[in-house]
C-alpha cells in the first residue's frame, strides 16, 4: 500500500479520513471509528517522523476522533437521559464525511465543465470610442478586469510579432521531412552535400529536423555519408 | 432613429420606469420603420454580440438597444443560437450566467493555441473548486458553514475567490454576530458553463442509508 | 508520433545531445498528430478570426496556425469574406493593411452606440485598464516597457493615472537614460479590492515569447 505521508495530497482532515476509509475498506455507513482513529493517528505520526508539518486542522480533528473512540470504549449507560439530547458522535462524524464527500464528488463533475470552458475563447470587448474615465473613487472594479486587460495586451503583442520569427515556429515533423527528402532525392545528383538538402529551410529548427531525418535515412541505409575536410557533410544514395 | 434617444433623456422617473418595463410601447413605431424584418434584426444582434465579445450581453440590454420586447430579443438570440450551432460555424452562441456571448467551438482551440502561442491555460485548485461548489449549492452561505463542511479554514480562499470575481458578498446572516453571506457571481457561472444555478449537476446522494437522506433533505 | 522516441534510444551521445537541445521537436511531432487536419477549415478560421477580433490577423499567421499553404489560407479567407458579405450577417470580413478582421456592418453602429451606453458599468476605459494591468503585473516598470507592450504612446495616460493616485514613481531604472520606474498605489489596490499583488491571477503562458518571457518569468 503506498503510504503518502503528506497532507498536501489532501484537502483537509475529512479528505484524509475518506482516503483512510477507502484504503482500509471501512464501511462508511457503519463506521468503525476505532480503526479510523488508529489509522489517522498512524498517518500523522508518520508525517511527524518525516518532519513534515501537520496543519492544525488535522490535529483538531484528531482530538475529535480520539474523543469518539474513547466514548465508544466507555460502558454504555442505558439509563442516561442526557444521551437522548446529545447527538451520537459517530453519527455526526459520518454525516460530516458523507456531506463532504458529496461536494468532493460534485467538484469533479464541475471541473469537467470548467475544463471544457477553457477551450472556448472569445474576443475582447470592442474598444469604446470617446470614452471618458470616471473620476476618482467611483470606479468599482476587480482583478478579473485587470487580468482580462493584461491578456488583451499579451494577445496583441503575440499577434503583432514579426511573421519571420513566427515562421520559425512552423511545425515540421521528422515524418514530414523524411517524405520531402525522399521525394527530393530523385532530383539530386548521386553525391550531394547536406547544405543542398537544407537550402529550402527557412529556419535553424527546420535544418535540425532535416538533420534528424538524414540520420534516420542513414540508419535505414537509404543514404551513406562522408564528412569532408572542412566538416562539410557529403551524402550519397546507397547502392542497395 | 434619434428620436428615442431624445425621449429617454426627456422622460421623468415614472415614464422611465414605464419605459424600462414596457420598452416596446414607447418606441414600437420607430422600430418597425428602422428594421426591415426579422432577418435584419438578427443581423444587427449578431453585430452587437460581436462587439461585446467575451463580456456578453443580457437579453434586457439587447431589448433596450433594439427597442424591442424582451421576448422578441430572446427569440432572436435563440435563432442566432440555432444558426451557429450548425457545424459549419466555428463559433457558437452560449448563455452563461445570464449573459449571451459568442465563444469559439472546442475544435478551434488547438489552432488558436498555435496562433497565439499559448501553452498553458488557467487551472483551478481542488480547494478552490470545493469551496466554489459548496457556495454554489448552498448559497447564500457563511464562512463558518463552509469551513464546517470542508474541515479547514477558508478565509484566504474566500478572499481570493472574491478578488477573482467568482463569489461576492450577499448581505449578512441573521445568526449571532451577523456573519457575511456569500454567493457565486456571473463570472463563476461563465467559467462553469452554467446558464443559471439550476443547471448545476445534481448533488450525489448516498441513499443506501436513511441517515444521510434525512440529513440532506432539509 | 513514436518515431522520435525510438530515435532517442538508438541515437549515440552526440545525436542525443543535439536532440535534447532542440526540445521543441518532441512536442512538435506530438502536436501535429494531435490535430486531425481541419475538418472544416473555414469554420476553424472563422473561430480564429473571432478570437483576434479588431486586432485582425495576417494571412501568414492563419497559414501557420492551420499548417496550410499561404494560398489555401487566402482562399479560405476569401470564402469567409463572401459568406459574411450576405446581408443576413451583421459582421463582415475586411482586409485592412494586410490584416483580416471581422467588423460590424454599418447598420449595426447606431444600435451598438446605444448598447454601449447601456452596458457602460465600468468607469475605466480599456486603455486605462490595460496600462494599470501592465504596471500591476510588471512593476516597477518604465514608460518604454509599457509602450512596447501596448504599442501606443502612454505618456498622457501615465500622467492621468498619476494625477488620480493610481500609480506613482518608484525610483529610476539602471537602464541607459535612467528612465523613471512606475508602480501602483494603495488607492489602486483598494479600487480593485486587491490585498496584495500576489493575488493577481496567473497569466496564461506564451511559449518562445522572448519579450514577455523575459518580462514575466523572473
Amino acid at each position: 500500500m503506498p503510504f503518502l505521508a503528506s497532507t498536501e495530497h489532501f484537502e483537509g482532515p475529512l479528505d484524509l479520513m475518506l482516503h483512510l476509509i477507502r484504503e482500509n475498506k471501512l464501511d462508511i455507513f457503519d463506521l468503525d471509528v476505532s480503526i479510523l482513529c488508529d489509522e489517522y493517528l498512524a498517518y500523522l505520526d508518520r508525517m511527524e517522523e518525516l518532519k513534515l508539518e501537520v496543519e492544525s486542522e488535522y490535529l483538531v480533528e484528531l482530538a475529535t476522533l480520539i474523543e469518539y473512540k474513547s466514548k465508544r470504549l466507555l460502558p454504555k449507560k442505558d439509563e442516561g437521559i442526557d444521551d437522548k439530547y446529545e447527538e451520537d458522535p459517530r453519527e455526526n462524524l459520518v454525516r460530516r464525511l458523507l456531506e463532504y464527500q458529496r461536494f468532493k464528488e460534485v467538484s469533479e463533475r464541475l471541473y469537467e465543465a470548467y475544463e471544457d470552458r477553457l477551450y472556448q475563447m472569445a474576443k475582447p470587448m470592442s474598444e469604446e470610442k470617446g470614452f471618458e474615465d470616471a473620476e476618482d473613487g467611483h470606479y468599482d472594479g476587480n482583478i478579473q478586469d485587470l487580468y482580462k486587460a493584461m491578456n488583451r495586451v499579451l494577445r496583441r503583442v503575440q499577434l503583432q510579432r514579426p511573421i519571420a520569427t513566427r515562421y520559425t515556429q512552423k511545425e515540421i515533423s521528422i515524418d514530414d521531412r523524411l517524405l520531402a527528402i525522399r521525394a527530393k532525392l530523385k532530383d539530386l545528383p548521386d553525391v550531394f552535400t547536406f547544405e543542398e538538402l537544407i537550402d529550402d529551410c527557412k529556419a535553424a529548427e527546420e535544418a535540425i529536423v532535416t538533420f534528424l531525418a538524414v540520420l534516420e535515412l542513414i540508419k535505414d541505409s537509404v543514404l551513406d555519408f562522408k564528412v569532408g575536410n572542412r566538416d562539410e557533410i557529403y551524402l550519397k544514395r546507397s547502392a542497395g | 432613429m434619434i428620436i428615442e434617444e431624445l425621449m429617454i433623456h426627456e422622460m421623468d422617473e415614472k415614464e422611465k420606469w414605464l419605459f424600462e418595463h414596457t420598452p416596446s410601447l414607447v418606441t414600437r413605431v420607430e422600430k418597425i420603420s428602422d428594421l426591415q424584418g426579422p432577418k435584419d434584426a438578427m443581423a444587427i444582434v449578431e453585430g452587437l454580440l460581436y462587439i461585446v465579445g467575451e463580456d456578453g450581453v443580457r437579453i434586457e440590454q439587447i431589448a433596450m438597444a433594439m427597442d424591442i420586447e424582451y421576448n422578441e430579443a430572446l427569440d432572436i438570440l435563440k435563432d442566432i443560437q440555432r444558426k451557429y450551432a450548425k457545424e459549419d460555424y466555428g463559433i457558437e452562441l452560449v448563455d452563461y450566467g445570464g449573459y449571451y456571448k459568442f465563444l469559439t467551438k472546442k475544435e478551434v482551440h488547438p489552432y488558436a493555441q498555435r496562433l497565439l502561442d499559448l501553452t498553458k491555460t488557467n487551472s483551478l485548485s481542488q480547494s478552490a473548486l470545493e469551496t466554489l461548489a459548496i457556495i454554489a449549492y448552498k448559497q447564500p452561505v457563511t464562512r463558518i458553514e463552509i469551513e464546517d463542511l470542508r474541515g479547514v479554514g477558508s478565509d484566504m480562499m474566500l478572499r481570493k475567490l472574491m478578488a477573482r470575481d467568482r463569489i461576492r458578498e450577499a448581505g449578512r446572516s441573521e445568526a449571532p454576530g451577523r456573519p457575511i453571506l456569500y454567493e457565486v457571481t456571473e463570472t463563476f457561472m461563465d467559467s462553469f458553463k452554467l446558464a443559471s444555478l439550476s443547471d448545476l449537476p445534481e448533488l450525489p446522494e448516498h441513499t443506501s442509508d436513511e441517515e444521510s437522506e434525512s440529513l440532506f433533505s432539509e
